[in-house]
């Protein structure tokens, strides 16, 4: 393998491999979660009860949608349709901001029923329930974290596929971002039945 | 059934260490006699060339494997039967519960007697249930070879018998902050009929409630009575001392005296003693207690 | 390939482009990065060691010798913390995998250069951010290297910072993980089959996966530890619902393997070394590279032996003493084959095979004491006793740290064009030796006599060993004080260091001295084994 | 190159996608039953249907040479061993 050319190939086993260790990251939420659940059934299951099914399955909907989008766009710049590409980059990246926005108003609705780590109302209330909050604002949060630098990853990359610097021939940081956005979206697919539905 | 089978802890570790040793020692004797041997033979000096160029043999990493998966599996057996025995506790042993705070343990008996030290009647088997206050710690005695963590939330215990009269240490074994080292005390193995006595004897009043009180509340573990320096000052010959403390960011000198002590135990934070740390935890031990507390403490000259 | 005599200091030391500071701090290049790592390393490797030697001499004596007990209380655990994060785990294979993996693949440089940098940025923001800790906030911290919940989430001391450190230090060792697996899949010359792989980037592959599924579980437990202190989530808080034992899971879950991201390399480089001194082919090739691989996987479903005392269920313990056996067996089978290798071999009494037979003896040692702490029964008796730093010194000084100094002596004269001394290497290496069995054998006889670890004051009866064993640290100190300045002079003073001189068969021993920034000048076709000394035309 | 690169049409993304969203709505109605704990195992069989379909089309790996299945596996078993391994202790205590 000569060092000048590029190596989609190896780019995208390394962000693979990156890939891996996101997943172990949520992996040990998904421990602890697993544990205090067999431990607190029923705390999980009033806690599960309050989370609102609307914000939780609409923003299901959004991620889907703008990871459709964001996996077209790697086959819009393959066949060379620049501005489609950045329309379909766009797509993905206003879906971030509204999944974030449903993000904000569900947890001020908590916030507002003084539901928040460490709060009067949890620190009163059966010991399970305050651990299934923090896990689900832990788990949400990190993942909100992760939508975020998703976000700000493909405004990049859009910017670059604008520049001219990712092309039909050279793709292959759009097509690693959109692995990473998968990925987020991944994620969401078992926060979702895990906090929202099956408490 | 099971006492019959073991008598005490120890008789169910020892063997175990006997035989893990043995054969550790021999396997390294082994290795280390070869790798010399093969030193001195093959040098340079005298093998200049080397003369043979074999680079494996199927047989030969069969043979080391199979061999040491046998031989571990008869460690790891003989040491989980072991272990079973020193989760098993006898019968009709007697309970005793232990409460481990930073940095003391306080020992309560049945009848609510309460202790600083662990006292045991010989030949019967004890089981201590483990309660901690704070953070995790560890109930380790090493002549009985048992040790269990104490943790918060949680109910662990040990047993152990102790087979002859005698003093043995009780250590902390889990760290847990600047008093870690000093969290220790010692197991007091009583013959059954003197045990008995003490556990009928009350704390009278006087002196030996007091102490008693300190005891029961976790302060030896940071204050001493005979003057030495522990995680924090000595008790002997405070009452009426002049002491320096930074109170609100400012030095000040108070003397010791009844309305001062009141508040270092109640609310140590309001004023620290220089050269100490902030680390005492403010007591809820009811009105009378405290009377009795400081009572004692002027006693201490 | 070119083997014209190098000037010492030319090769990839003089940069065209850049100079400066900015030539090393902003270069991609693998080797510049594995030496700022090395240094880097180094340099941790000294402070934690003066740390080590305050411990030690705090210990002479029981009660408060030249510390407090809060003083001695961080000592150790930024010792541990230094030892652990910023020495050991990227000791051998951020240095000497940069330098050397490359190379024995036949590659001109690592699969991502530039995210190898990164890498070494993370680590030094990282290891600046632990120091920080040290001297702000509420103090250096004072929990342990373990961080051990509720303790850590109440201590006023500066756990967060350090915490947050150790964070950024993980995702260093991520990095790097990803590189090197990358770089093994996607860079070796045309000829390098996965059999003619040298078993140090073998077991430098293995490591890498370790890292990159273990790591992260590290950084999620650590990022609790904040959040349960700076937000109160409570996960780990027993008096909400919180399990503390919970934590010690999560922690071990990384931790434990973590053990082998230190470890394997340091066989590794026992592995390319002792075929080399003893002119012969390893025995077992075959059985020694996947024996790596065996140790990887194994290694991460055994972390409940840190906790047989913690409450665990005996289930658990039953299930976890069982793996610690079946991981110890590819270690046995490592060691077998290297002593076999030097069957028949002519074998070279060199400072780095004194390095590496030492650490087949020292390794073997701490292993095998690990076997005692494998046992359920035994290990009740001394977890968390004096005779687990024993063992744990055994293997990661006497394993890692002897491996260490054996790869810096073997490969530093060929990365400098200069080399060091013979003589006071070997005194050093008789120093170390002497002192280091002193020490730490008579800490394990100590754990056996019941001395708890962390403690700051112990019992008088304690007190004849503690003082053999400071007196052994002394010993050790002098033998690395010499051994660390002779290579020092020697690499910048020493005489000048050419071609092949031991006779080593893989790759880096074909090009220049030292190697020139781009490695080769053309791309290297491999037409032999790593250990096929005939073949690669060595007499 | 091992291989030759594989465009994805847009139509074939599009039917992934919808079966997604039918999938979503599947999993809410099954856990709007009282299955007990065949619930968990209902919602969580489904979320992997889901997690498999992202995987296979949106993120290529159908396309993918073997090596990256292969890993992807050693990853997942190394997440699932974790779990196991601690619920050996959890469940037993
Ligand atoms: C480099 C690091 C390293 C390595 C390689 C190991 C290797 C091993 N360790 Fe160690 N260990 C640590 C670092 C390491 N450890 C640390 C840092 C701690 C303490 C952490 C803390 O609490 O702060 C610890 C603690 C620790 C404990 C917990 C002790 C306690 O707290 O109570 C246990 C228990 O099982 C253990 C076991 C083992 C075993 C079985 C191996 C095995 O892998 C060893 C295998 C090797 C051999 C077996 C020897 C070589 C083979 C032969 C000589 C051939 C003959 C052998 C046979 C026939 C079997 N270790
Ligand atoms: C790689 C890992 C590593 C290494 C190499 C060392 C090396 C040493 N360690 Fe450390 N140690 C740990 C990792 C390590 N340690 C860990 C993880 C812990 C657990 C922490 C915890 O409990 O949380 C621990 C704990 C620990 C303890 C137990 C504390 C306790 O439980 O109470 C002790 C006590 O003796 C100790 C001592 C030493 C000593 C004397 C050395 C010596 O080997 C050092 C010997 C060398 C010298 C003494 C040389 C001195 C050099 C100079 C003075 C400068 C020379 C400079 C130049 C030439 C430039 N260590
Ligand atoms: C965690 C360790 C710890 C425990 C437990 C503890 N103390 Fe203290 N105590 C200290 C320290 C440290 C100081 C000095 C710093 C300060 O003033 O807060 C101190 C100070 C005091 C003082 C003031 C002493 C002086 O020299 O002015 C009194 C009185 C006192 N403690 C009483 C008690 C009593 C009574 C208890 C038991 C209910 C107790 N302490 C438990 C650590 C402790
Ligand atoms: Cu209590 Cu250590
Ligand atoms: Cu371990």
């Amino acid at each position: 393998m000569s060092h000048a050319e590029k190596d989609s190939f190896g780019a995208k086993l390394g962000m693979w491999l990156f890939l891996f260790t996101e997943m172990l990251l949520f992996g040990g939420v998904f421990i602890l979660y697993s544990v205090y659940l067999t431990r607190y059934p029923k705390e999980f299951g009033l806690g599960g009860h309050q989370l609102d099914l609307v914000f939780g399955a609409t923003n299901t909907v959004v991620l889907l949608t703008s990871s459709l989008f964001a996996a077209m766009s790697v086959t819009a710049i393959k066949r060379g349709a620049k501005q489609l590409t950045l329309g379909l980059l766009s797509g993905t990246i206003g879906c971030a901001l509204i999944f974030l926005f449903i993000k904000y108003l569900e947890w001020s609705a908590k916030f507002h029923h003084g539901i928040y780590p460490n709060s009067p109302k949890l620190i009163a209330g059966p010991p399970g329930e305050s651990i299934f909050f923090s896990l689900y604002y832990l788990t949400t949060g990190l993942h909100g974290i992760h939508v975020i630098i998703g976000g700000i990853l493909m405004t990049w990359t859009a910017v670059m596929v604008q520049k001219g610097m990712l092309n039909s021939a050279d793709n292959v940081t759009l097509e690693n971002v959109t692995l990473y956005w998968h990925l987020v979206d991944l994620v969401w697919i078992f926060i979702f039945p895990l906090y929202y539905l099956i408490l | 059934m099971e006492n019959q089978l073991i008598t005490s802890t120890q008789q169910a570790v020892d063997p175990v260490f006997t035989f893990l040793f043995g054969a550790c020692l021999v396997l390294l004797l082994g290795i280390t006699a070869t790798m010399v041997y093969f030193v001195v033979r093959y040098r340079r000096s005298k093998n200049p060339e080397p003369t043979s160029q074999v680079s494996g043999s199927p047989l030969l990493e069969v043979v080391w494997t199979v061999l040491p998966t046998i031989l571990v599996m008869g460690m790891f057996y003989y040491g989980w039967t072991s272990y079973l025995s020193l989760r098993t506790v006898p019968k009709n042993a007697m309970q005793v519960k232990a409460e481990a705070r930073m940095w003391s343990w306080n020992f309560v008996y049945d009848n609510g007697k309460q202790s600083g030290k662990l006292y045991v009647p010989v030949g019967r088997a004890v089981q201590v249930n483990l309660e901690s206050k704070d953070v995790v710690h560890g109930f380790y005695v090493p002549a009985f070879k048992i040790k269990r963590d104490v943790v918060p939330g949680m109910k662990n215990h040990v047993w152990f018998v102790a087979t002859s009269p005698g003093t043995y240490d009780l250590f902390c074994s889990q760290y847990c902050g600047t008093g870690h080292s000093a969290m220790i005390t010692t197991v007091e193995a009583l013959p059954p009929a003197q045990f008995a006595a003490w556990l009928q004897q009350t704390a009278a009043g006087g002196a030996a409630q007091g102490q008693a009180l300190l005891e029961k509340y976790g302060c030896l573990g940071c204050h001493s009575l005979d003057g030495t320096r522990k995680v924090g000052p000595t008790f002997k010959g405070l009452y009426g001392s002049q002491v320096k403390v930074e109170r609100e960011k400012k030095e000040e000198t108070v003397t010791a005296d009844d309305v001062y002590l009141r508040e270092s135990i109640l609310n140590p934070a309001a004023a620290i003693v220089d050269d100490y740390p902030a680390v005492m935890p403010p007591s809820t031990m009811p009105e009378a207690d405290l009377k009795a507390v400081i009572e004692y403490l002027k006693g201490l000259k | 390939m070119s083997q014209d005599t190098a000037m010492a200091q030319g090769g990839f030391w003089r940069d065209t482009r850049r100079s400066g500071i900015g030539s090393w701090i902003f270069s991609t290049d693998h080797k510049r990065i594995g030496m700022m790592y090395l240094y880097c390393v180094l340099s941790f490797f000294l402070v934690g060691v003066v740390l080590g030697f305050l411990i030690r001499l705090e210990l002479i004596a029981p009660g408060p010798t030249i510390v407090t007990a809060q003083t001695y209380n961080a000592l150790f655990t930024v010792h541990g913390v230094v030892m652990i994060f910023l020495f050991i785990i990227p000791g051998i294979p951020a240095s000497f995998g940069n330098l050397v993996l490359p190379i024995q693949l036949g590659a001109r440089d690592v699969a991502f250069p530039r995210v190898n940098l990164l890498s070494w940025w993370l680590y030094a923001i990282g290891a600046v951010i632990v120091l920080v800790s040290l001297f702000t906030g509420g103090g250096a911290p004072d929990t342990g290297w373990t961080f051990y919940v509720p303790f850590s989430a109440r201590t006023s001391t500066n756990v967060s910072l350090a915490v947050f450190g150790v964070f950024v230090l993980g995702f260093s060792s991520i990095l790097t993980g990803i590189n090197f697996i990358t770089t093994i899949h996607r860079m070796r010359a045309p000829g390098m089959t996965w059999t003619r792989i040298p078993l140090f980037t073998w077991s430098l592959y293995a490591t890498a996966w370790v890292q990159v599924l273990a790591t992260p579980i590290i950084a999620i437990t650590l990022l609790l530890v904040v959040t349960e202190r700076i937000l109160g989530l409570g996960l780990f808080d027993p008096n909400r619902g919180g399990d503390p034992v919970m934590y010690q899971h999560m922690f071990w879950i990384y931790s434990h393997p973590a053990v082998y991201i230190m470890i394997l390399p340091g066989m590794g480089v026992i592995s390319d070394i002792i075929p080399v001194f003893s002119r012969k082919p390893i025995f077992g090739y075959k059985m020694i590279a996947f024996s790596s691989l065996a140790i990887a996987a194994a290694g991460s479903a055994v972390w409940g032996h840190h906790m047989y005392t913690s409450g665990m269920s005996d289930l658990g313990v039953l299930v976890f003493s069982f793996l610690t056996f079946i991981v110890a067996i590819p270690s046995a089978i490592k060691v077998f084959n290297w002593v076999s290798t030097m069957y028949k071999g002519s074998i070279s009494l060199e400072a780095p095979m004194l390095f590496a037979l030492s650490f087949i003896l020292l390794f073997s040692i701490g292993g095998l004491s690990g076997l005692i702490l494998g046992a359920a029964a035994t290990d009740i008796h001394v977890h968390d006793t004096h005779f687990v730093v024993g063992h744990f010194r055994y293997v990661m000084f006497g394993g890692t740290g002897f491996a260490f100094f054996a790869a810096a002596h073997y490969w530093l004269p060929k990365y400098y064009g200069r080399r060091y001394k013979e003589k006071p290497a070997i005194v050093g290496w008789i120093l170390m030796f002497v002192g280091f069995n002193v020490m730490y054998f008579t800490m394990q006889v100590l754990g056996m006599e019941g001395m708890p670890r962390r403690y700051y004051d112990y019992l008088p009866e304690f007190t004849r060993l503690n003082v053999v064993a400071t007196v052994g640290s002394w010993i050790l100190v002098a033998g690395i004080v010499i051994v660390v300045w002779n290579l020092w002079r020697g690499l910048f003073r020493g005489e000048p260091f050419t071609g092949n001189p031991w006779g080593g068969a893989t790759l880096e021993w074909s090009i220049a001295t030292p190697p020139p920034t781009e490695n080769f000048d053309e791309d290297p076709v491999v037409t032999h084994g790593p250990y096929e000394f005939k073949g690669a035309g060595i007499p | 190159m091992e291989h030759t690169e594989h465009i994805l049409s847009y139509g074939k993304l599009t039917a992934v996608w919808v079966a997604l969203l039918v999938l979503t709505a599947a999993t809410i109605m099954v856990t709007r039953f009282e299955l007990g704990v065949w619930k968990v195992w209902a919602a969580l069989a489904i979320a992997s249907v889901k997690s498999g379909l992202v995987i296979a089309f949106f993120m290529h790996m159908k396309y993918e040479p073997r090596l990256f299945r292969i890993i992807l596996f050693v990853a997942l078993f190394t997440l699932a061993g974790f779990i196991g391994g601690t619920f050996f202790d959890v469940l037993y205590r």
